[in-house]
C-alpha cells in the first residue's frame, strides 16, 4: 500500500517552509485583533451601561471583576458556576459538527438532571464513587437517548431537527415539572422539588463554600475526551464530514445515519451530564427551574465558538466571569445583573459582525481613495 | 355553551399574538433569513407599547410609535445580517437574550421598578363589540369583542394571501431566498428584499407585543411573552412558507393554549396541558416529514462559517 | 496576431484594458475584447483564465479595477446587472439563474414583471413568452414549475429570459456543458439565427469542436490576459489549444491505452431501481466490464446514468437484479463494504459528493485511506503523521495546486479539486472504478493528466465504467459504449466502430438496437 | 479608541460603588429572595421592610436576588452570611442552599420566611396559609352573595402544596358565609404569566364566578387587569393592597405582613431574644395576616360580619380547613 512509501524524503507540508520570525509576530498580532476588538466593544458597552445608572464605570467594573476573579475563592465560585455550562456547550458543539443543530440542550439538561436526582435519591446510599458514577451514567443515557431519538427522526425520517429539538425542550421541561410537582414530589416540601439525593450522590467540595467540587476533574476529563473525539479521532472525522457535506460522506462510505444519530447521542449524553452536575455538584435535588437558560447559553456559546471545543471552553469561561462580575456589580450598585446578558449580546454581535464591519470600512476607504484619485 | 363561548373567545385572544408573530416571521422564511428572535422582538414590542403609551397617553400613539421603533430595529437588524454578514440564527438567539435583559435594564433605569410596570396611565386598546353578532353563541365570541389588532391580524392574513398570488414584491422576496443570484442577475435587489423582510418582521412583532401589553393587558411584565415567540416560530417552520397553513397552525396553537387554560387540573395536570401546543407541533412535524415531499426540507439552517 | 483591426464594421461593444483582482488573485489583467453586430464571438481559456469574471464585469456584477467599456462608441459603466440589461445585454450564466419553485412565466419575467395596477399580471406574463418561444421554436407551459424541468429545457428557458428582456448582446457562459450533441446542435442553429437577426453573441466553452462549429471569432484568455483573437475560419484547433495552454503537444485524439484483459470484473444483470429525484429509474440494466476495459455509458442526462452510478456504489438501493464484483455479490452491502471489495467511485457532482467543499484538502483526499485503515477505527487518530505525509505525497504526485493540505477545498480550482477526487479513488487501487462526468468543467491540461491516470489504472487491470455526457470523452477513452435511454440500455457498440452521430440517434431514443440482456 | 475609553472611564462622574464589605457599625441585615423583587407580591412585601429596618433599627440592609438561578443560591447565600448578622430568606427553592450555608456560618442568624424548616440553625417563620385564605374566601363569599353569584373563583399559580393549602382555606371561607356557592379553582401553570392569568379569570367569569382570588404571583395581575378592563369580577388582593391594580373593583385584600414579621424579628434579634432553631407560626392573631376592606364596595355591616368571623377564626371557634 502506498502508505509504505518512504516519506522521509518527501518535502514537509509547505507551511513549515515559510515562517520568518517577524511574520509570525505579525500573524499573532493579526490573530489578536478580533479578541481586542470584541474586548473593546464589551468595555465600551459596560462603561455606557454603568454610567447610565449613575456609577463610576471603572471602579464598578473593578469591583465586579474582584468579585468574579479577585481571589482563589472567587475564582473557584466562578469556575464552579461554569462547569455544567462547559459540558453542555461541548455537547452542543459536538452535534453541530455533524450538522445536527441540537437546540434541545435545555430539555436534555433537564432530563439529565431529573435522571440524576432520581438515581441519587431512590438508589443507594452506596459507595460514593459508584453512586456518582451511576448518577452521571444514568443521566448520560437518558439525555443521550432523548437526543438520539431526535437524531434518529432526522436521520431516518428526515424530521427537521432544529424544530424537533426546539419543541422537545418544552415537552421535556414541562414533563419534568409535572413529575416534580406531582408524582415524585418531596412530600416534605411545599414546592415542586424531588427528594434530596443521598450524600453519597454528591461531589465533595474542594474549596469550602465555593461549590467547586471534585466534579471539576470529571469536567476536565470530559473536555479532553470531547476535544479528542471531535477534532482528532476517526469518529470525529466522520461526524465532521457528515456535517460538512452529507453527500460527500455518503459517497465516500461514511454511514451518515450512524454519524448523525451517534453525534446526537453523545451530544445529548453530555447535556445530560451537565444536568446531572447541576444536581450532584450543586443542588442536591431536582426542581422545576433547575437549569433555566443554561441550554440556550450553551447553544449560543457553541455557535459563537463555531463548534470548536477549545474555543467553546474559552468562551464559556469568559461568559462565566462576566456573569459572576455582573452579580458582584449588582451587590455594590444598582446596576442590574442583566447587564452581563446585554454585554454578552453586544460582544457576540460585535464578534460576528467584525469581519463584515471591517470589509465595509475598507470598502469605504477604497471608495474614498478612488474618488480622491479622480 | 357558556364554556364553549368562553373557550372560543379565549382561543381568539390567545391566537392573536401568535398569529401576528408568525405572520411577522413568514417573509423572513421566504428570504431564507428565518428570524428566530421573535420572542425578543415581541418583548420589545410589548415594552414599547407600555412606554409609548405612558408617554403619550394614547393607545393609538403607542401602537404607531411601537411600529415605528420596530421598523427602525428591523432596518438595523437587516443591515447587520446583510451588510455585516452576521449569521441570522445567531442574531436571532442573541436578540431573544438581549431583549430579556434590556427590558429589565430599561424598566429599572426608566421607571425604577422591577418585575411589573403597571400604572394607571397606561392606555389600553379598546375592544369592539359588533352589535348583532355579539350575542350569537359561537360566532359572537369569535368575531366580536376584540381589539383592533386582532382584526388587523385577520386583515393581514387576507392581504398576505392576496399578495402571495398577485404581487411582484412577494415574488422577489421568495426569489431572494430561493435563488438570490437569479434575482440579482435579473436586476432585482436581493439585499433590499432581505432587509425588507426583517423590517416587516420587526414591525409586526411590535404589533404582536403591543397586543400583549396594551391590548390584552395594561401592564408590562419581565419576560411577558412567555414562549409565545417560539410557538409562533414553530408555526412558521411548520407551514413551509404557506400563509393558509400558517394561519391554521396559529389558530390550532391558540386553541390548544385555550384548552390548557380552561381544563381543570384534576382532569389534566397544568404542566401536561401546557405541553399541548408543543406536542401538537411535534407530532405534526413528524407526520409532515412522513407524508409530504417537502416535509423533510429543512428551512432553518444555522450556518457555522464565519 | 490575427487581429480584427482591419475589418470595417465598428464594434458594438469594446472592452479595453480591463483589470480585476480578487484580493491577491488577478482574474483579469489588461483584457481587450470587442464584439461586432451579428457575430458569434467565442471566449476560450482554461479554468480560472478569467472568462466568467470578464463577462460578469460586462454584465455589471463586478466592478472593474481598471479599463473602459464602450458601447456603440459611447463609454459606459454598469453598477448593477439591471443597467446592463437596460442596455440590451443578456447573460446566460454558467450556473442556472432560475428559481426552482417559480413557474416558467414567473422565472422569465423575474425582474421585469408585467404589471396591471401595480400587481403581477399573470395573463401578460404568459403572453410575453409566446414570442420568444416562437423564435426559439419551442413550446412550454408557462405554469410549469421550473424545478421539474430537465436541464436542457431550463437552458432554453434561460435564453427565453434573455430574449424576453430584448437583449441585443447575448452572453452564454458554458451553455453546452449540460446538453446532448443534438441539443447542442439545436442551440447552435438558434444562436446563428439570432446572430443573423443582428444580435451579437459571446459564447464561452471548453469544447473546441463546438467553438469551431459556431463561432465567427475566437478570443483566447490565459491567466487573466488576452492572448489572441482568431478569425475562426482562418485557424484550427491546434493553434487555439496552443494559445490556451501555451503548449503545442496537447493530445486531442484517442488516449493511448493497453488492450483490455479477458476476465470479467463487474457483472450487472437485470438491475431495477425505484424512481428517485429527477433521474429515470433503471429497468433491467445488464452489462459486464472486463479487467482493464473502459465501458463508456452515454446518454442524455436524466436517462438513468446517475441512478446507475449511485446504485452501483450503493447510495441508492436496487429493487431487483444483481451486481457482482469479481464473482462476489454486492447486493446487500453498503457503500463502505462495496468500496472495501474493490469498487471506487468518482461522483458526478464534485462540489456535493466529490470533496468536502469547506473541509481541508487533507480531509478530502484521505477519506479512502481512513476508511481502509481499520486500526484507526473509532477513537483512534484520524490523521497520524503517516497519513499526512501520504497526503503531501499525493499532492505532489498528482500535481495538485494548493497552498498545502490544510487549505480549504473550496479555494482550489475545479481541475485541482477533481485531482483530489481522482487521487483518492485511484490510490484505493480498485478492481473497478465508476467515473461519473470525471472532467466536467475541467480544463484541457488537467483533462489530459486525468486521462493518463485512468489509462495507467486500466493498464494495471482496473475495470472502468465511464459515465459521461461528453461524447468526445467517451470516444477518446472507452473500448465499448452503452447508450441509455429512459432507464434502459438501448445500444451497445464498440467505440472504434461507431460515431457521434450514430450514438446521438440512440441517445434521443430515435433508434434502438437489441442488446443482450 | 484607547484614549477615548480612558477619558470616558475617568471623566464621567457618578457614584462610587458601595464597597462590598462595608463595615458600618450597627445591625446588618440581608434579605435573600430565590427569584427577584418586582413580583408585586411576596418578595416586594418583604422589600417594604427595608426602609423601616433602616429607619427604625438603623440597620444596613442588603438584598440578594437568586433570580431562580439555582447555581447562584449557595454562593450568594454565602455572601449574605459574610456581610450580615441576620439574613432573611424567602423562597422555597433556597432552602437547601440556606441549610448548608447556615450550618457553616453559625455566627449568622438565618430566618426562613413562610415555611417551616427543620434545621437547628435556622429560625422558621411560617404563615398559616389556610387561615389567611379562609378570610379571603369569606370576603369572596360575601361579595359574591351581593352579586348573587353561583360561584367564587380561585386562581392558583401552580398546583403546589402551598397553593392547594390556600385553596382549601379559601373554599371553607366561601362556604362558611355562602354555603350554596361553588368554588371554581383553576391553575395557570405559571407565576409569571399575566396574560394567561387574565384568560383564566375571564373563563371563571364566564362560568359564573363574580369574585376571584388569585394566589398566583404575577399571573394574578391578569385577573385584576381583567376586572379593570370591564369584566364583571371582583378581584381580591393577596399579600399587599392591590386596589391600585383595578381601582374601584377590589373589595379588599388579604395582606401578608411579611414586613412586620421581619421587623419584629429583627428587633428581637437586637434584643437577643431570637433563638436558633425556633419555629414560629403566624396568623391573624400574631399579626402575620391582616384583612383590609374597601368600604365603598363592602358595606360596614358586612365588614363587621367579616371581622366577627375573623375573631372566631382566631379564637378557634371556626377552623380554617372547614372542620
Ligand atoms: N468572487 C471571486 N472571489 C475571489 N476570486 C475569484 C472570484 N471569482 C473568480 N475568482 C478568481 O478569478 C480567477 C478567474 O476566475 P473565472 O471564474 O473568471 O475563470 P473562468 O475563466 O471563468 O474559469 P472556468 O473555466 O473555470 O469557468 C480565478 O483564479 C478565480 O480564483
Ligand atoms: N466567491 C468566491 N470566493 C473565492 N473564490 C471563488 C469564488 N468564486 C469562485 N471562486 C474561485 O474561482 C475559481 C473558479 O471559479 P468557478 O466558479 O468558475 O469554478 P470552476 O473552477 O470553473 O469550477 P467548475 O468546474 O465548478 O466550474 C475557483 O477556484 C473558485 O474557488
Ligand atoms: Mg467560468
Ligand atoms: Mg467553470
Amino acid at each position: 500500500m502506498s502508505l509504505k512509501t518512504p516519506f522521509k524524503t518527501l518535502p514537509q507540508s509547505q507551511e513549515g517552509v515559510k515562517s520568518p520570525a517577524n511574520s509570525s509576530v505579525r500573524a499573532l498580532a493579526r490573530r489578536a485583533v478580533p479578541g481586542l476588538f470584541t474586548l473593546a466593544v464589551g468595555l465600551v458597552l459596560a462603561v455606557i451601561l454603568i454610567e447610565a445608572q449613575g456609577y463610576q464605570a471603572l471602579p464598578t467594573i473593578m469591583a465586579g471583576l474582584d468579585y468574579a476573579v479577585g481571589d482563589a475563592t472567587s475564582i473557584a465560585r466562578t469556575l464552579a458556576w461554569g462547569l455544567p455550562l462547559i459540558v453542555a456547550t461541548l455537547g452542543v458543539s459536538l452535534a453541530y459538527r455533524s450538522g445536527m443543530f441540537n437546540i434541545g440542550a435545555e430539555g436534555q439538561i433537564y432530563a439529565g438532571a431529573m435522571a440524576a436526582a432520581l438515581t441519587g435519591a431512590y438508589i443507594g446510599p452506596m459507595f460514593t464513587g459508584l453512586h456518582l458514577f451511576l448518577c452521571l451514567a444514568v443521566s448520560a443515557v437518558v439525555g443521550g437517548a432523548v437526543a438520539a431519538g431526535l437524531g434518529w427522526l432526522r436521520a431516518v425520517w428526515n424530521v427537521d431537527e432544529v424544530l424537533s429539538t426546539l419543541l422537545s425542550n418544552y415537552i421535556i421541561m414541562l414533563f419534568c415539572a409535572y413529575l416534580a410537582t406531582a408524582p415524585l414530589r418531596d412530600p416534605a416540601r411545599q414546592s415542586g422539588t424531588t427528594r434530596a439525593v443521598h450524600d453519597t450522590a454528591m461531589f465533595t467540595e474542594l474549596i469550602p463554600s465555593t461549590q467547586l467540587t471534585s466534579a471539576l476533574f470529571v469536567v476536565i476529563v470530559l473536555c479532553g475526551a470531547t476535544w479528542w473525539l471531535s477534532e482528532r479521532s476517526v469518529t470525529g472525522y466522520r461526524w465532521r464530514m457528515t456535517g460538512e457535506s452529507p453527500a460527500f460522506a455518503a459517497a465516500s462510505g461514511i454511514n451518515v445515519r450512524r454519524s448523525r444519530i451517534g453525534s446526537m447521542a453523545v451530544s445529548g449524553a453530555l447535556c445530560g451530564i451537565a444536568g446531572a452536575l447541576l444536581v450532584t455538584a450543586s443542588q442536591g435535588r431536582f426542581w422545576t427551574e433547575i437549569g433555566t437558560g443554561i441550554g440556550w447559553d450553551a447553544v449560543l456559546l457553541a455557535m459563537i465558538a463555531r463548534a470548536r471545543p477549545v474555543s467553546a471552553i474559552i468562551w464559556v469561561l469568559v461568559y462565566s466571569v462576566m456573569r459572576s462580575a455582573a452579580r458582584g456589580i449588582e451587590q455594590v450598585s444598582t446596576v442590574p445583573s442583566e447587564m452581563s446578558l446585554i454585554l454578552i449580546s453586544g460582544i457576540i454581535i460585535a464578534a460576528t459582525a467584525r469581519a463584515g464591519l471591517f470589509t465595509r470600512l475598507a470598502e469605504l476607504k477604497n471608495r474614498y481613495i478612488r474618488s480622491e484619485g479622480k | 355553551m357558556e364554556l364553549l363561548n368562553s373557550f372560543l373567545g379565549s382561543g381568539v385572544r390567545l391566537t392573536t399574538p401568535i398569529l401576528l408573530a408568525a405572520l411577522a416571521c413568514l417573509p423572513t422564511q421566504w428570504t431564507k433569513d428565518l428570524n428566530v428572535g421573535l420572542e425578543g422582538a415581541m418583548l420589545f414590542g410589548a415594552f414599547g407599547g407600555v412606554v409609548f403609551g405612558l408617554a403619550f397617553g394614547s393607545g393609538f400613539a403607542a401602537v404607531t410609535l411601537t411600529i415605528a421603533a420596530g421598523i427602525l430595529s428591523g432596518l438595523v437588524f437587516g443591515w447587520m445580517i446583510t451588510r455585516l454578514n452576521v449569521n441570522v440564527f445567531i442574531a436571532g438567539i442573541v436578540l431573544n437574550i438581549f431583549a430579556g435583559a434590556a427590558t429589565v435594564y430599561l424598566l429599572r433605569s426608566l421607571f425604577g421598578v422591577k418585575g411589573t410596570l403597571s400604572a394607571p396611565g397606561i392606555p389600553s386598546l379598546p375592544t369592539y363589540r359588533i352589535p348583532f353578532i355579539d350575542g350569537v353563541p359561537i360566532l359572537g365570541p369569535i368575531l366580536s369583542g376584540h381589539t383592533v389588532l386582532t382584526y388587523l391580524s385577520w386583515v393581514i392574513v387576507a392581504v398576505a394571501l392576496f399578495a402571495v398570488k398577485n404581487t411582484v414584491l412577494v415574488r422577489h422576496l421568495k426569489a431572494a431566498g430561493e435563488h438570490p443570484a437569479a434575482l440579482a442577475a435579473a436586476g432585482g435587489n436581493v439585499q433590499r428584499m432581505r432587509i425588507l423582510a426583517q423590517v416587516w418582521c420587526f414591525a409586526l412583532c411590535a404589533i404582536a407585543g403591543a397586543q400583549l401589553s396594551i391590548g390584552q393587558l395594561t401592564l408590562f411584565t419581565e419576560g411577558m411573552t412567555n414562549g409565545l415567540g417560539f410557538v409562533a416560530l414553530a408555526a412558521v417552520i411548520f407551514c413551509r412558507g404557506r400563509v393558509l397553513l400558517l394561519t391554521m397552525m396559529s389558530v390550532v396553537f391558540g386553541l390548544a393554549s385555550a384548552v390548557a387554560i380552561q381544563v381543570n387540573d384534576e382532569v389534566i395536570p397544568p404542566q401536561i396541558a401546557q405541553m399541548l401546543p408543543y406536542l401538537i407541533a411535534f407530532i405534526g412535524l413528524v407526520v409532515l416529514a412522513r407524508t409530504s415531499k417537502d416535509g423533510g426540507v429543512r428551512i432553518a439552517t444555522p450556518t457555522m462559517e464565519s | 496576431m490575427a487581429s480584427n483591426s482591419t475589418t470595417a464594421t465598428p464594434p458594438v461593444l469594446e472592452l479595453r484594458g480591463i483589470t480585476k483582482t480578487f484580493g491577491p488573485v488577478i482574474a483579469n489583467q489588461d483584457v481587450d475584447f470587442d464584439l461586432k453586430a451579428g457575430e458569434i464571438h467565442a471566449l476560450v481559456g482554461e479554468n480560472g483564465a478569467g472568462k466568467t469574471t470578464l463577462m460578469r464585469i460586462l454584465y455589471g456584477m463586478y466592478q472593474p479595477d481598471g479599463g473602459a467599456i464602450a458601447m456603440d462608441g459611447q463609454p459606459i459603466s454598469f453598477k448593477k446587472p439591471i443597467e446592463a440589461i437596460k442596455h440590451g445585454i443578456g447573460m446566460v450564466h454558467q450556473h442556472f439563474m432560475l428559481v426552482p419553485g417559480f413557474t416558467v412565466a414567473e422565472n422569465v419575467t423575474l425582474g421585469a414583471e408585467p404589471r396591471k395596477r401595480g400587481l403581477f399580471d399573470h395573463g401578460a406574463a404568459s403572453a410575453a413568452l409566446v414570442d420568444p418561444m416562437k423564435r426559439l421554436g419551442i413550446e412550454l407551459d408557462p405554469d410549469t414549475i421550473t424545478g421539474t424541468l430537465n436541464v436542457a429545457t431550463q437552458q432554453k428557458l434561460e435564453i427565453i429570459k434573455v430574449l424576453y428582456r430584448g437583449a441585443k448582446i447575448i452572453i452564454l457562459d458554458e451553455p453546452t456543458a449540460v446538453l446532448t450533441p443534438q441539443e447542442t446542435e439545436e442551440l447552435f442553429v438558434l444562436l446563428k439565427s439570432l446572430a443573423k437577426d443582428g444580435a451579437s453573441v459571446v459564447f464561452i466553452s471548453h469544447k473546441l469542436r463546438e467553438v469551431f462549429a459556431v463561432a465567427d471569432r475566437i478570443t483566447v484568455l490565459r491567466n487573466g490576459k488576452t492572448i489572441e483573437t482568431f478569425v475562426a475560419a482562418d485557424t484550427d484547433a491546434a493553434a487555439v489549444v496552443a494559445s490556451m495552454t501555451g503548449r503545442t503537444d496537447v493530445n486531442l485524439g484517442r488516449v493511448q491505452r493497453t488492450e483490455p484483459g479477458t476476465s470479467t470484473v463487474l457483472e450487472v444483470s437485470g438491475l431495477h431501481t425505484a424512481k428517485h429525484g429527477s433521474d429515470a429509474a433503471l429497468k433491467a440494466v445488464s452489462f459486464s466490464v472486463r479487467a482493464g476495459e473502459v465501458l463508456g455509458i452515454a446518454g442524455v442526462e436524466g436517462n438513468g446514468q446517475s441512478t446507475l452510478a449511485e446504485t452501483l456504489i450503493g447510495i441508492q438501493s436496487m429493487t431487483g437484479g444483481s451486481i457482482r464484483l469479481s464473482e462476489a455479490d454486492l447486493g446487500g452491502l453498503n457503500v463502505a463494504e462495496r468500496r472495501s471489495r474493490g469498487l471506487s467511485y468518482v461522483a458526478e457532482d464534485r462540489h456535493l459528493e466529490g470533496i468536502p467543499l469547506n473541509g481541508t484538502v487533507l480531509e478530502g483526499i484521505t477519506a479512502g485511506l481512513i476508511r481502509r485503515d481499520s486500526s484507526a477505527a473509532g477513537l483512534g487518530r484520524a490523521f497520524p503523521r503517516t497519513v499526512r505525509h501520504w497526503a503531501t505525497h499525493m499532492i505532489t504526485k498528482y500535481g495538485i495546486k494548493t497552498s498545502g493540505y490544510d487549505a480549504k477545498c473550496s479555494t482550489l480550482s475545479g481541475g485541482n479539486q477533481q485531482k483530489i477526487v481522482m487521487a483518492r479513488e485511484l490510490e484505493d487501487k480498485p478492481e473497478c472504478i465508476i467515473l461519473a462526468q470525471p472532467t466536467r468543467g475541467v480544463d484541457l491540461g488537467a483533462i489530459e493528466f486525468l486521462y493518463n491516470q485512468v489509462a495507467e489504472a486500466t493498464a494495471a487491470g482496473c475495470a472502468v465504467v465511464l459515465i459521461s455526457a461528453d461524447m468526445d470523452e467517451i470516444l477518446r477513452l472507452s473500448d465499448r459504449v452503452l447508450v441509455m435511454y429512459g432507464g434502459e440500455v438501448v445500444a451497445e457498440q464498440r467505440a472504434s466502430e461507431t460515431s457521434r452521430e450514430e450514438l446521438g440517434m440512440y441517445m434521443v431514443g430515435a433508434q434502438t438496437m437489441k442488446v443482450n440482456k | 479608541l484607547g484614549l477615548g475609553l480612558g477619558l470616558s472611564l475617568t471623566a464621567c462622574g457618578g457614584k462610587a460603588p458601595t464597597a462590598a464589605g462595608a463595615s458600618a457599625d450597627g445591625l446588618k441585615v440581608g434579605i435573600f429572595v430565590d427569584n427577584a423583587f418586582g413580583d408585586g407580591d411576596f418578595f416586594d412585601q418583604a422589600g417594604v421592610a427595608v426602609d423601616s429596618l433602616k429607619s427604625d433599627l438603623g440597620a444596613t440592609v442588603k438584598t440578594y436576588e437568586g433570580q431562580l438561578q439555582a447555581q447562584n443560591f449557595a454562593p450568594m447565600m454565602q455572601d449574605a452570611a459574610d456581610a450580615n448578622d441576620l439574613v432573611f430568606v424567602l423562597g422555597y427553592e433556597a432552602i437547601d442552599a440556606m441549610d448548608s450555608v447556615a450550618e457553616r456560618n453559625k455566627d449568622t442568624t438565618f430566618v426562613f420566611i413562610d415555611g417551616t424548616v427543620d434545621n437547628p440553625e435556622v429560625i422558621s417563620a411560617g404563615f398559616r396559609t389556610a387561615e389567611g385564605c379562609f378570610m379571603a374566601g369569606a370576603l369572596a363569599g360575601v361579595v359574591g352573595k351581593d352579586k348573587s353569584a353561583a360561584a367564587a373563583g380561585f386562581i392558583g399559580g401552580a398546583n403546589a402544596p402551598v397553593v392547594k393549602n390556600c385553596e382549601t382555606g379559601f373554599t371553607s371561607g366561601v362556604s362558611n358565609v355562602a354555603p350554596d356557592m361553588r368554588v371554581l379553582a383553576q391553575y395557570v401553570g405559571s407565576f409569571t404569566d399575566p396574560s394567561k392569568g387574565r384568560e383564566v379569570a375571564l373563563g371563571l367569569e364566564n362560568r359564573g364566578a363574580r369574585s376571584i382570588f388569585a394566589y398566583a404571583g404575577l399571573s394574578g395581575a391578569g385577573a385584576f387587569d381583567a376586572a379593570k378592563s370591564g369584566a364583571d369580577i371582583a378581584p381580591i388582593g393577596i399579600v399587599a393592597d392591590k386596589s391600585a391594580l383595578a381601582p374601584g373593583k377590589v373589595p379588599g385584600s388579604l395582606i401578608m405582613r411579611v414586613d412586620k414579621v421581619m421587623e419584629n424579628m429583627a428587633q428581637e434579634f437586637v434584643d437577643g431574644k431570637l433563638k436558633h432553631g425556633e419555629q414560629r407560626s403566624y396568623g391573624f392573631a400574631e399579626g402575620g395576616w391582616e384583612m383590609i376592606y374597601d368600604d365603598k364596595l363592602v358595606p360596614a355591616d358586612q365588614v363587621k360580619e367579616l371581622e366577627a368571623l375573623q375573631a372566631k377564626l382566631v379564637s378557634g371557634e371556626v377552623a380554617p380547613d372547614g372542620k
